[in-house]
Parts: structure tokens; sequence; C-alpha cells
């Protein structure tokens, strides 16, 4: 493959994870869903890329549902979902946003660690990409567990798929990839649709917090 | 014909599947249902003689024929069990006919996913089943749309997820390392393909997708600190369900975790995957035994329990060596039998309680004495004690390990006396003391309960030269 | 024929003890009372009580069982055969090897188990304050005997009493500590078993005083004729023990010719005449301490035997 | 003869399975109880053939068990002793159980675990591989589990009995740790691959203490002992004289084929442990039996201290054996052994008796009871004889195996090592205090439960107790008096076991003179009960004959004398608690901190006066509350995680990646 490629490639993959962090930086929610937003844009296009370098036609249709699925209609459903539930607009957080930062360095860190230690195959590109996949899954568990607010931790569960993809895609040849991609759209969906069915307004804990004391047998 | 075998586990629940969909009667459904779990408890005896040749999707050896059977066994008993179990719940409206005929259907689907993951060759395959299957389980523990089934099924459905992600995550990463020396496409996802050449992939790279597995189908086995969901699921799902959780589906995560084991053992530079194994098994072998102590809800008690023996058995695949292994193999089937035996014994009894709280039953061998002398032994059988099978293979995984690391076996036993003091803690209160909660006659199905139990029974003093014959080769392929 | 000899041999010797029991309390009792510059009961004052009990009737309470009409015999034997086999003018009686030191000591505490039930049998306050004491202060004395026993048994070798008293009897043992602690100890023990001032006294009858008498004092007519009569013979013997542990001069070695029975008997008369001086010099010159003062008194006791043991362990010439 | 042996202990297992289908019919109690007698007969015989006829020890692997390994059973001269006891306890229980059963409220609960249980103990001593070993101990503690909470609806039985089995599980566990460890990593677990590889001493060492640990807390040593006297007598009185008479045995038995037999040859500082805590066993369990008003409960503290007793023995004989005495080790070994049959008579007779009390009362609080010699009088002659026995006096049993023990003390001067040398008069002294003291344990249980004057209306209403029972107990008692005075039998008898486990034997006994018993030499020592029995009795009889001849025989009755009090009524007794009093004031303020509280209401105050007792029992206060109290506060923190928020679990996964990540990366 052509060194440009292979720049391009890195270039945007390592861009993902630039913006894994500003979703990190964000403290208001619909900032946070016009980052995911340019997250998603961002994946497409590596995955375009991708799928163009490695000629790998089916990899446009995972570009597409990228593009179409995350970086427009969850984004629009989520906004429109924070008006309809009246959730408060600001996102309580566990880890103040510094913190966070620092602990998302850490956390580059080690990916760089544990993959670098992977012997120079037979391209790096693999190798760097995986290192940016799991720093991306990373950050985005990261997000899932700072946040408090439902709507961020659907962004954090999402940022981390898209590291996924961005992995599978990267794996050159991968079958499944679409499936995949498709099958994890779906699951994304179901956990839109929950928040909005249960109404769970600020976040996951509302629910079992109340079942805790009140419904399950093992009151304290 | 040989194919016939396989395809019947696979296409059997299928198409249950869709006709119970279709079907409206109860009666009729709970029927086609136990009628569909023989067909494929059948199919899969005949795996024992029949096998095809691995394919690049699916793959029949003497490893996952044994999980088949026994998967395929406690569904048929599962399901005879669940024909009666449904039909009180039907009676008290707990549940409506449409919500039933959804339970049938998804019952098989789950059949189904479970059987595929057995028999995939293909670790991408196999991990869309296990998701299939989680993903079934999550609707059929939500089914009582109770505010606490939702809140068990919403917080299974977010864990499992997650693991779902971390899961696939390892899966590439296993495709990553194969890609090189075995070359793009499908073949570098084939795990007979895999483990032929594993000894050339790349160790570190091997690592990180190991770590990555464990966690992801740590997750299913639901090994602390991923245990979360379980306790919850199998206390607000339909007990039926709860037998199925425990004993089956743990069961098939647990055999995707061993799949990667072994290819991890075959290659000499990673990391070995015991030591890890065997830190998470008796860290949910202790936390479960001491969250025992405060349950007072009784499938709650059961969920840890089975917390407790996921972690013994994963501690003894960890340890390794023809007698661990073989300890293993039996424990996993001898806790699949009690548990779900337990579970039925459970589920009747709550129906006739009313209630799933201890507090609220009492003195069961003297109001129902069938059911409470059930429960009793079945309590006895998974707190260790002879003449039942699950003793047997703590024998084996103790003595052995004693000799080998002493401190290992010393928590092990550790954590198995603070389990089996907080099981019959609780089985006091239950079976002895003052009769509490209504006496009404149970209309209880009790043949699977006591089957299971007079297998566990058998098997604690005698197996069959075949059955160990099988054990013991299958405990030669773990390593 | 040698066999016939030993037998009258054995048999003389039972019916000494049993002749001579009460004729020792009575002279402890004379001498006592001389020593109070009193006159006192004549010495053959225990005879004459013995025959006037066995004549008198029987008064039984009316909650008395079978077990109480039983007991008297049955003490009365235990205590006998233990005073018939420690060898008192003579070693190496017939029967003496079917019971050595230990076994003597336990028939001794089998005939006090029985006085103490029939202590409890009536069911009275007094019958319960006495045997409750009485096992209590066996309970520290037995293990302070053992102790001593044990002693001796590690000097001489044996707890067979023949052989130890030829033992000590020969010019090998010398002067010992462990010998003297061991003979304090057993003093101290034969004081505690036969209820002598200062653990009780077989004189008081205030209720609360008394531990022997209150066991006893549902009894009448012949059974308490018989219980006195053994609380005379295990008196006898306890002192014809110490003597044949620790005076052994005099005693006859097996198989010696009359005449020479005759001085081994002069010589043990004298011991029981000296032993029986001292005893009541003690008793007059000592008052009567607090029954929870015993235990502190036959700790005391049992020290004695278990230094006295671990000095013989630590060091043979001690 | 094994095969006969485990026929029976099948036998016994499929009437375990009839019971459990028919103990409702109103026959059931009866036919099982003397199928049971008939099968323990037969047992019997075959165990006392064999080791009277001193066979060469019978093999037999039945495919079982372990499936590679099989069941391994064996009948040598230590199981066929142990085997003799087993049987007898249960021939003599179920004799007892076909009159007592009559009043079993819930057959249904008793019968089938009953059998079940006989079945366990069976196999326990027939047992020749480590499996099949624990196998048959954990089922014999499960059933007999089952028989202690069989009046399930009391809460302390239900107490008791979980105590019970976890402790049982614990010994169990602990039994494991030293098989494995004697088995080795490859598994040999057939005591045959044991005893060929000779384990180092340090191993031997931990083998000991794991055994001790294990089957001391079946067998109640001190400080394992918490859950006996609760369990014992929380069970139906036949199936207490089992636990206490037998089961403790089958203990016993296990610990003497692992040390003694598997652990290869001693070395002499392990016979320290066990003769400590053998002494420490027998005092503790008597004091703590001084304490109790509870007649069945004070027999089962008496049996903690006979287990004491008999680990003196044991540990006597370990410590000649590691220095190559070989006969001292068999004579204590000896004792050691006969202690065990005469516990197992006296107690099982001791416990009958007790039950025979509660059937006829339906009290086992001594403080309710008395006079029942007037009501009952031939259960109280044998209860006579087992309280006789138990307070180890001649001429009856208890006093021969005891009087071994001392024997075999005397022997160790011959020791050379200091630290024994200043331990065994130590524990000889803490022996003759247990004698001492078991006996004013008897005065007291006999004299307050049979003597005196009726406390209540129940033991005046007492009835004598029914055939089968007083056979029972007849039998026993008969037995206690022959070992007694005969005991040269039995030693002779119990020879092949030591000089199987020491190779050497005690001489031969029956030849001596008048049928003494010499244990080393006529001159050192000897004992002879025959004699010493008839003395007794020639000179009772001589004097009663004398006296009623020459003097008076006539008596007439009276009100008591009691120094001139007018007669009290019957709570003016003296009680258990009050009899017990200035011992406890002596010992009781040492080791269990008694405090006496009496309150003495003002002059004119119609209120009783009171007096109070507080005892502080140091093991479970001292070591097991806080223990529990450790287990439950661990449970309580990990109890949070149950309330975490999803969230909170998330951060769970998350910190376990990270973790693992971070190995991975340190790891290279």
């Amino acid at each position: 493959m052509s060194r440009i490629g292979f720049d391009i490639a890195h270039l945007l993959a390592g861009s993902l994870v630039l913006v894994s962090f500003l979703e990190l930086y964000q403290d208001r929610l619909y900032a946070l869903l016009n980052v995911f937003a340019v997250h998603a844009l961002v994946l497409t296009a590596s995955v375009a890329w991708q799928a163009f370098i490695q000629d790998a036609p089916h990899l446009y249709v995972t570009a597409a549902i990228a593009l179409v699925f995350k970086a427009m209609i969850i984004p629009v459903a989520l906004h429109r979902m924070i008006v309809r539930l009246g959730i408060h607009r600001e996102i309580e957080k566990v880890v103040g946003v510094g913190p966070a930062m620092l602990a998302g360095m850490g956390l580059v860190a080690l990916a760089m660690v544990v993959m670098l230690r992977v012997t120079p195959g037979a391209e790096p590109l693999a190798r760097e990409d995986l290192a940016f996949a799991l720093s991306v899954v990373l950050l985005g568990l990261l997000m899932m567990v700072t946040r408090r607010n439902a709507v961020s931790q659907v962004v954090g569960f999402m940022s981390l798929e898209n590291g996924l993809v961005l992995a599978a895609t990267g794996a050159k040849g991968m079958p499944l990839v679409v499936e995949i991609s498709v099958a994890f759209s779906i699951l994304i969906a179901f956990i839109v649709i929950g928040i909005f069915l249960f109404r769970i307004r600020e976040r996951f804990d509302t629910v079992d917090v109340q079942a805790l004391d009140r419904f399950r047998g093992e009151r304290r | 014909m040989t194919i016939d075998a396989v395809a019947g586990v696979l296409a059997v629940p299928a198409a249950a599947a869709a006709l119970l969909a279709a079907l409206p009667d109860y009666r009729v459904t709970a029927r086609l249902n136990v009628v569909a779990t023989a067909l494929t408890f059948a199919c899969a005896l005949s795996l024992f003689f029949t096998r095809p040749p691995p394919g690049s999707y699916l793959l029949v050896d003497d490893l996952n024929s044994t999980f088949i059977v026994l998967t395929t066994f406690v569904a048929f008993t599962t399901s005879v069990f669940s024909s009666s179990y449904i039909g009180h719940e039907l009676a008290i409206g707990r549940l409506t006919p449409p919500f039933v005929r959804f339970y049938h259907a998804m019952y098989q689907v789950l059949m189904f996913a479970m059987n595929l993951a057995l028999v995939a060759n293909n670790i991408g395959l196999m991990w869309v089943a296990i998701e299939l299957a989680t993903l079934t389980t999550v609707l059929m523990v939500g089914i009582y749309r109770t505010h606490e089934a939702l809140e068990a099924a919403w917080k299974y459905f977010i864990l499992g997820s997650v693991g779902i992600a971390l899961a696939l995550f390892g899966t590439i990463l296993v495709y990553m390392a194969a890609r090189p020396v075995i070359g793009e496409g499908l073949e570098a996802m084939v795990w007979t393909a895999l483990v032929g050449r594993a000894s050339e992939f790349d160790a570190a790279l091997l690592d990180v997708a190991f770590v990555f597995l464990l966690l992801g189908y740590g997750t299913k086995v639901g090994l602390a600190p991923l245990h979360a969901w379980l306790p919850d699921a199998h206390a607000e799902g339909p007990t039926p369900i709860s037998a199925v959780l425990s004993g089956l589906l743990l069961n098939v995560a647990l055999y995707a975790l061993l799949r990667f084991k072994i290819l991890l053992a075959a290659n000499a530079a990673a990391l070995a995957p015991g030591p890890l194994m065997v830190t998470l098994g008796l860290i949910s072998l202790v936390f479960a035994a001491f969250m025992l102590y405060r349950r007072r809800d009784i499938k709650r008690l059961f969920a840890y329990s089975s917390i407790e023996h996921m972690g013994i058995i994963t501690f003894a695949f960890g340890m390794g060596g023809p007698l661990a292994n073989f300890a293993g193999l039996l424990h996993m089937t001898m806790h699949s039998l009690t548990k779900s035996a337990i579970f039925f014994a459970v589920g009747h009894v709550a129906q006739v309680k009313g209630t799933q709280r201890i507090a609220d039953m009492g003195g069961l061998t003297a109001t129902h004495p069938l059911l409470g002398w059930a429960l009793a032994a079945g309590v006895a059988a998974i707190a260790g004690l002879p003449p039942l099978g699950i003793f047997m293979s703590e024998f084996l995984v103790v003595s052995s390990t004693f000799a080998r690391s002493p401190l290992l076996a010393i928590v092990l036993v550790f954590g198995l006396l603070v389990g089996l003091a907080g099981l019959l803690l609780r089985l006091n209160g239950i079976a002895f003391g003052e009769p509490r909660g209504p006496t009404t006659k149970a209309e209880a199905s009790y043949l699977p309960m006591f089957a299971h139990l007079a297998l566990v029974l058998t098997a604690g003093v005698y197996m069959p030269p075949a059955l160990v014959a099988w054990f013991q080769n299958v405990a030669g392929l773990l390593g | 024929m040698v066999l016939i000899g030993d037998f009258l041999i054995q048999g003389a010797q039972m019916l000494l003890v049993l002749l001579l029991a009460p004729l020792f309390t009575g002279f402890v009792r004379k001498v006592k009372a001389r020593l109070l510059l009193r006159q006192g009961p004549p010495i053959i004052q225990p005879y004459l009580d013995l025959v006037r009990l066995t004549r008198k009737d029987v008064v039984l309470a009316d909650s008395a069982s079978w077990l109480f009409r039983v007991i008297p015999y049955l003490v009365f034997a235990a205590t006998w055969v233990a005073a018939s086999l420690v060898p008192t003018f003579r070693t190496g009686l017939l029967f003496s090897w079917s019971a050595d030191l230990i076994a003597i000591i336990a028939l001794l505490g089998s005939a006090r188990f029985f006085l103490a039930l029939a202590g409890l049998d009536v069911g009275t306050s007094f019958g319960g304050i006495g045997s409750s004491r009485e096992v209590m202060i066996a309970s520290l004395a037995e293990p302070a005997m053992i102790m001593v026993v044990f002693t001796l048994a590690l000097i001489a070798g044996s707890t067979q009493l023949s052989t130890v008293a030829e033992f000590m009897a020969s010019p090998q043992v010398g002067l010992r500590v462990s010998l003297g602690m061991a003979l304090i100890g057993l003093v101290m023990v034969a004081i505690a078993e036969n209820g002598r001032v200062p653990i009780d006294n077989p004189a008081t009858h205030l209720e609360l005083t008394m531990v022997h008498e209150a066991m006893v004092l549902e009894y009448s007519g012949r059974h308490l004729a018989l219980i006195e009569l053994s609380s005379s013979l295990k008196l006898i013997l306890y002192v014809s023990l110490l003597a044949c542990l620790f005076v052994p001069w005099g005693i006859e070695a097996a198989g010696a010719a009359l005449p020479t029975l005759a001085i081994g008997i002069g010589a043990y008369i004298g011991k029981l005449a000296a032993g029986g001086f001292l005893l009541a010099l003690f008793e007059t010159s000592i008052a009567k301490m607090r029954v929870f003062r015993v235990p502190e008194f036959l700790g005391v006791a049992l020290m004695f035997g278990l230094l006295a043991t671990l000095l013989r362990f630590v060091s043979g010439s001690f | 003869m094994l095969t006969t042996a485990l026929a029976c202990a099948a036998a016994l297992l499929a009437l375990a399975a009839f019971a459990a289908m028919f103990a409702r019919q109103p026959w059931a109690t009866q036919v099982v109880y003397a199928a049971c007698l008939v099968i323990a007969a037969i047992s019997l015989v075959a165990g006392a053939t064999h080791l009277l006829a001193s066979t060469a020890s019978e093999n037999l692997v039945l495919p079982l068990g372990v499936p590679w390994l099989g069941a391994h059973f064996r009948l040598d001269a230590l199981s066929a002793f142990f085997l003799l006891v087993v049987e007898l306890g249960a021939a003599a229980a179920s004799l007892f159980a076909l009159g007592y059963g009559r009043h079993e409220e819930a057959p249904q609960r008793v019968l089938p675990f009953y059998s079940a249980f006989l079945a366990g103990m069976t196999l326990v001593v027939l047992a020749d591989d480590a499996f099949t070993f624990l196998l048959s101990w954990e089922f014999m503690s499960l059933t007999s589990w089952a028989l202690v909470v069989s009046h399930y609806r009391v809460a302390d039985n239900v107490r008791a009995g979980y105590v019970y089995l976890v402790m049982a599980s614990f010994g169990t566990l602990a039994l494991l740790l030293a098989f494995g460890l004697l088995a080795g990593p490859e598994g040999h677990y057939a005591f045959a691959q044991m005893r060929a590889t000779h384990p180092s001493a340090t191993l031997g060492a931990l083998a000991l203490c794991l055994a001790l640990i294990g089957a001391g807390s079946k067998a109640g040593i001190v400080p394992l002992h918490v859950w006996l006297p609760l369990a014992h007598p929380a069970a139906p009185s036949h199936v207490s004289a089992l636990m206490s008479g037998v089961m403790t045995k089958a203990a016993v038995y296990g610990f003497m084929r692992i040390v003694l037999d598997l652990a290869g040859t001693p070395a002499w500082w392990w016979s320290v442990v066990v003769l400590a805590l053998g002494g420490m066993t027998a005092v503790m369990g008597v004091l703590y039996a001084l304490m109790q008003h509870d007649l069945k409960r004070l027999l089962a503290y008496h049996t903690v201290e006979n287990i004491g007793i008999i680990f003196i023995g044991l540990g006597l004989s370990l410590a000649f054996e590691a220095y190559g005495m070989h006969s001292a080790a068999a004579l204590a070994l000896t004792a050691a052994l006969l202690h065990v049959f005469n516990h197992s008579l006296f107690k099982s007779l001791l416990f009958f008796g007790a039950g025979a009390v509660l059937t006829a009362t339906g009290e086992r609080d001594m403080e309710h009871l008395g006079g029942l010699i007037h009501r009952m009088p031939q259960t109280a002659f044998v209860f006579l004889v087992g309280c006789a026995a138990i307070s180890a006096l001649p001429p009856l049993n208890g006093f021969v195996s005891e009087w071994m023990t001392f024997q075999a003390i005397l022997l160790s001067p011959q020791l050379p090592s200091w630290g024994l040398k200043l331990l065994v008069p130590a524990v000889g002294a803490l022996l003759a205090l247990s004698a001492a003291l078991a006996a004013a344990c008897f005065v007291k249980a006999y004299g307050v439960t049979f003597l005196g004057r009726p406390r209540t209306r129940r033991a005046e209403a007492a009835v004598e107790t029914d055939r089968c029972s007083l056979a029972a107990m007849a039998v026993l008692a008969l037995l206690c008096l022959l070992a007694g005075i005969l005991p040269g039998l039995f030693i002779d008898a119990l020879a092949p076991v030591s000089s199987a486990l020491l190779g050497a034997r005690m001489p031969e006994q029956m030849g001596a003179q008048w049928l003494a018993i010499v244990p080393i030499a006529a001159s050192r020592s000897s004992y002879d009960g025959l004699l010493v029995f008839a003395f007794i009795v020639i000179s009772g009889t001589l004097a009663a004959l004398a006296i009623h001849r020459l003097a008076s025989d006539r008596w007439r009755r009276a009100p008591a004398w009691d120094c001139g009090y007018p007669d009290a009524n019957p709570a003016a007794q003296y009680t258990a608690m009050s009899f017990a009093q200035p011992i406890r004031r002596v010992f009781g303020s040492v080791v269990f901190l008694a405090r006496e509280t009496g309150e003495m209401p003002p002059p004119g105050d119609t209120r009783p006066a009171r007096l109070r007792v507080e005892l502080v029992d140091p093991a479970w206060d001292w070591l097991y509350a806080p223990l529990a109290e450790a287990v439950s506060a661990t449970a309580d923190r990990l109890n949070r995680l149950q309330f975490l928020t999803i969230r909170q679990y998330l951060s769970l996964v998350f910190c376990a990646l990270v973790a693992l990540l971070l190995v991975l990366a340190i790891w290279s």
C-alpha cells in the first residue's frame, strides 16, 4: 500500500482519538451531541478510506451506516429526547474534566504500551490502528463510568463502539464487519429506545435506586 | 446423513421457534416446546455416533458434544418443568397468553443460539450466537413487566452490551493475530485452523485478545467483579429461565472461554491463561460465598451460589492438568443438573408460598415434604455434601490443588466452607423450623427435579466407564 | 501348705486391721482428751459404741431408697478390702498384688462415691451440703495422692505396695528431697481424706461445719455402726500406708517365721501408737479452717506432689 | 468377613430406602429397628470373628467412587476392632429403640436416616481409600445431622444441627487436605499407595495437624468440641447414644488410621501436641459437664472428657513409638483402645438411661427430677452401674483402662526427651484430676436425678420404662462388669491391633494367676478385677450376714431427721447447681470466670431470694463468637456491592479491564 494511504488512515484514526478527548471535555449535552456527530463523521471518513485502500466495497456500507445512523439519526433523536423528557442540559460528572482528561491520557498511554509490544508485522498500519482503536474504546468506557447522565453514557457507549468499528475495518479482509456494524446499530437503537421507554431522565441509576429501596427482596 | 445431526440441533429449535411464535394455544405450545427440546436432545445424542467433519462454520468434537448433550438434556427437562410452571403463571394471571406465546418462541430461539454457539467453528459466529442468546434472555428476564423485572433486564442489557463490545474487540484482535499467518478472509476466523497454527501467532496480540475475551465472555459467565447482572436476572425472570441461565448459558460462555484458553495454551510465547482464570475464579468463589449470608430472596441466593460454582469451575480449568480438568468438567455437569433441579424446586416453592422472600417460608419439609426434601437434597448437593456428585469433583479439585499449591487450596477450602455455611444457614430457615406461609398443595412436576437429583446421586457414587473415558479424553484436550 | 499359710497370714492381717481400727480411733481420742487435760472416754469406747449401735433398730427416713440401705455394706466392704491390702507387719501378702496403690486409692474413691450418694438419697439439705463438700475435697485430694504415688512409683519403679515397701526398707534409698515432699503431701492428703482437723472435725455437731458427719446424718443403728467402723478403718489404713512407705523398718519380708512375725506386729503397733499420738498432737494444736480454705490446703499438697515428681524426673539423685 | 460387613452396610442402605417409603406405617418402627438389630448383630459377629481369629487383612475393590481407582475396602485388625465397637453400639441402640422408638412422634424423620447412619459408620471403618473414607465420613455426618434436626420445630435443635454440620464439613475439609497431602499431586488416593510412599517428617506432621483438626472436630477435642454438647442431646436418645458412644469412636479411628498407619514413623514432638490437647480436653470436658444441669448435655460433655483420656493414651503411644519403645507404646495404645471400647459401653448405657428418664418424665433438666429410684428401680440400678463405670471405680471397666493409662504414664521416665519427661507427669495430674471430677459429676447426676425426693409432678408420676429398653441397658451394664472383672480377655483380643500398628503387643494376660492383668511385670504392677470384686462381694455379704445374725435386722420408717428440722418441701433439697457450687467456686471461677450474684429481698418482702450464676464459655466466647462476628462483618461490607448503580458496576468492569491491561504491560 502507498505511504500516503497509510498516513491518511493514520491521521483519521488519530483524529478519532482526538475527538474522543473532545467528547470527554464537554459539559453541555447539546455540545456533546454535536461532538459525537463529528466523531461519527471522522469514523465514516476513516472507514471509507479503508474501503478505498483495501478496495473492499462492502466497507462502504459500513461507512454509510456510520454516516446516516450515527452522525444523523441518533444525534437528532437524542436531541429531541432531551427536549421531550426535559432532561436538563448540564452533564453531571463523577470526575471533573481535568482528572478525566489526565485519566484519558493515561489510558491512551496504556493502550500504546500494550499494543506497541506487538511485533511490527507485515504492515505497520494494523498495529497503529489497533493502538488508536484501543484508546478510543478505553476512552468510551471512561466516559461511560465518569458521566452520570444517561445520554452522555449512551454517547460514551457509541464512541466505544466506533472504536470497535475502526478496529474491525482496520483489520484487513475481516469478514462479517458489515453484519457486526448493523448488529451494533440495532443494539444502540435498543438502548436509546429503552432510555425513552423507561423515562430514564437523568441516569441509568434512577431505575435501580428506586428498585433497591422499594422493590427488591433485598431490602437492607 | 452425518450433517443431519448438527443440522437437527440447530434446525429443530429454529423451526420450533417460528412455529411457536405462530401458534396461539397455550397447551399446544407447551407440549410442542417439550417435543421440540426432546427432538433436539435426540439429535444431540446422535452426535455421539455420527460426527460431521469440521467445516468452516460448524465443528463437532469431543469437547463441545459434551456441552451440547448436557445443554439439550437440561433444556428438555426444563421445558417439562416450564410447562407446569407457566401453566400456573397463566392461572394466576401473572402472564397473559400473548406473553406465553412470546416466551415459548424465545425459549426455542435461546436454544438455537446456545447450540449455535456450541457448534460454531468460527469465532465470529460464536460471538454472534452468544450475543443472540444474551439478548434473548434479556427479553425473557423482563417478561413480567414488573418494575424490578424491567430494572433487572435493563441492568443485564447494559452490562451485557459492554461485554459484547469487549468480546468483539477480543475476537477482532485474534483475527488480527491470525491474519499474517493464515491469510485474510474467513479462514483466519476458523477455530480449527487457528488452533492448528496458534504457535506462529503474535503472542502479544494474543495476550491482549485474551484479556478482552476473558472480560467479555467472563461477564456472561458471571465471574466477579463482572457478575452484577446475574443475581437480579435470576431473581426477577421466570424460574425456568433462571434454571436455563444458571444451568446452561453460563456454561456456554465458559465454553467460549475454554476454546480461547486452548488457543493461548497452544502458543508458548503467550501468557499462561491459567493464573488469570484461577484468580478470577477464586475471587468469584470467595465473594459469592460471603454474599450468600445477607440474601433474603431465595432465587437470588441460588444465583449467587451459581457465581460461586462458576468460580470453582473456572478455578479448576485454570489449574489445568488431567485431574483438575476432569474435576472441572464433572463439576460443571453436576452443577448444571443440580442447580436446575434446585430452581425447579424453588419455582414451585415460590408459587406455593406466593413469595420469594426466604423469611416468609419455613418448615417446608413439614408442609410440602416432597418439595422440601428435594430442596434440602439439592442444597446438600450444591454445598458439596456426599454422596452427591459435586462432592467428588470438589474432592478432586481440592486434593489435587493442595498437593500442587497449598495456599490456593486453602483459599479454595475457605471459600467452600464459608459458602456451605451460608447456604445451610438459609436452608435451615426454609426447610425446618415452624411452618410459615400457605400450605396449599403444590401441583408440581416432580419428574425433572428427581431425575436430575437421581443422576447427581448416581454420579456421586458410580460413574459409567464410558463417561469417564469420555471426560478424561476431553480433559486431555483441555491440556 | 505354703498357700494355706499365706491364706492364714492374709486373713490374720484382715482381722488385725479390723480389730485395731476402733481401738486406734479410741486411742487418738483419749490422747487428745489428755492433751486438753480432760479425762476423756475410755480407749475401748468405740467398741462399745459399735456394739450399742448394732443392737439398736434402724430408723429409715421415709424417702430413703434401697440404695440407702445397701451403701453401708458397700462402703465397709470396699474400705476393708483396701485396708487389708496394705502391708502392715508383713510384705508379700497373698493378695497384695491383686490391687496396687492406684487401685487402693480407687477403692477408697468408690467408697466415697457411694457415701456421697447416700448423702443425697434422703433428700435433705444437710446431706447435700456434706456430699457436695466431700466430693470437692476429694476432687483435689485425689490428684495430690496420685502425684505422691507417682513419686514413690518412680523411685521404687513399682506401684506394688509390697515391692515399694521392700525397696524403701533397703539401704539404697537414702534421704531424698522428693521423698520428703511426697511425705508431706501424703500426710496432708491423709488428713483431708479422713476428715480430720483442720479440714473437718469428726467430733463436731455444728451442722454448717460438718462434711463427713453431714453426709451420714440420716444413718442410724447398724448402718451407722458400719460407717463408723469403715471410717476408722480408713484412718488406720492411711496410717499404716504412711508407716509401710516411709518407716518400713520392722515389716517382715515374705516367708518369715512366726516369732519374727510377732516382732513385725509389735513394730506395727508401735508405729500406730506413734502415728496416733502425732495426729492427736497436731489436731489439738491447730484450729479447723473454713471450707473454702481447703482448696488452698490441698493445692499445696498437690504442689508438693507435683514438685516431688518433677524433682525426681529432673535428677535421679533427688 | 469383609463381604459380610459390606453386605450388612448395603442392607442397611436398602433398609433406609425402605423406611423412607413406609415410615408412616404403624408397624414401620418395630420392623426397621428389628431389622437394624439383626443386621448389626450379623456384622458384629463378622467383626468379632475377624478380630479374634486374627486372620490376615481382607481387601475388596468395588467399581464405585473415584472411577479410575474404584472403592477400596479393607478389614484389618484395627478396622475389625472399631467395626466391633460400632456394631455393638448399633445393636444395643436398635434394641433400645425397639421400645423407645414407640414414643417418637415423627418416625418418618428418624427411621430412614437412622439405618443410613449405621451404614455410614460401618463404611467409615471399612473404607480403604481417601475418597471412600471421606464419602462415608461425611455421609455419616449428614445422616446424623438429619437425625439431630428430626425434631425440627425446636429452634435450638435446628441451630444445633447447623453448628454441627458446619463443624463437620470443616473437619471433612481438613481431612481432605490431609489426604491431598498424603496422596500427592498424582492423586494416589488408595491407602495402600499412601502406605507405600513414606512421607517426610514435616509432611507427616502437617498431616497429623490436619488429622487432629479433622478427626478431632468430630471426636470433640477442645476447642473444636462446641458442636458436640449442642448436637448430641438434640437427637433422639438412642441416636445421642450412637453419636456419643460410637460416632466419636469412628473419629478416633480416623485419627489412628491417618497418624499411626499412613503418616509414617512419628517424631517425638508429634506426641506433645496430642498429649497437651488430650489433657486439656479431659479436664475441660469434665469441668463443662459439672456446670450443666441438663442430663443429656452433661453426658455429652463427658464424652469430650473421655475422648481426652483416649487421646492421652494415643499421644503416649506416639511418644513411645517415636523412641522405639514398642512394648510401652503397645501398652499405651491398648489402654486407649480399651477405653474406646469401655466408653462406648457405658456412654451408650447412660444415654439410654437418660432417654428412659426423658420418656418417663418428659424432662431433661435435672432440677425438675429426683426420686426416680423409687419409680423406676431397674433403670436406676443399671444407670448406677453406668455412673460407677464412667467414674472409673473398681471393679468396673472404666477403671481398668484408666489404670492402664496411668501405668503407661509411669513408664515415661524412660523417655529421653526432657519436654516429654516434664509434660507427661503434668498430663498424669490432669488425668487424675479429671477422674476425680468425673466421680463428683456423676454423684451429682445420679444423686439429683434418681435420689432424693421428686421435685416436680412429672417426676412423681414417672413409671418404669419398657422391657426392650431395660434389656438393652442390662446387657450393656453386664458387659461393663464383665470388662471390669475379666480385662485380660479384652486386652488379649486387642493384641492383634497393636501388633499390626506398632509391631508389638502387650504380654499375654489370660495366663496370669487368678486372671490378673500384668502390663509389664508382676513385681511392678498388677490389678485383678475379679479378686477385688470377689473380695468386696464376700466381705460385704459376710458383714451383712454377721450383723443380721448376731445383732438386730429390724428397721422402721420415720420422717427424715435432718438435725431436727421439720420435713421441708422437696425444693429445699440440694439442686444440681448448688451441689456443684463448691467446685464451681474452686475451678469455675478460673476457667469460666463464674460469677454468682445472690439477691436477697429485704425482710417483709415475700419475693424468693435468688442466686444467679454467670458463666463464660471460653471456647465459644473467645474463639467462635469473634469468628462469626468477622464473617458477618465481611458479609455486611461486601453486601453493599448488591446495591450499586449500573454506572458503578460498569466502573468495576472498567477497573478490571485496566488492571488486566496493566498486568499485561508490566508482565512483558
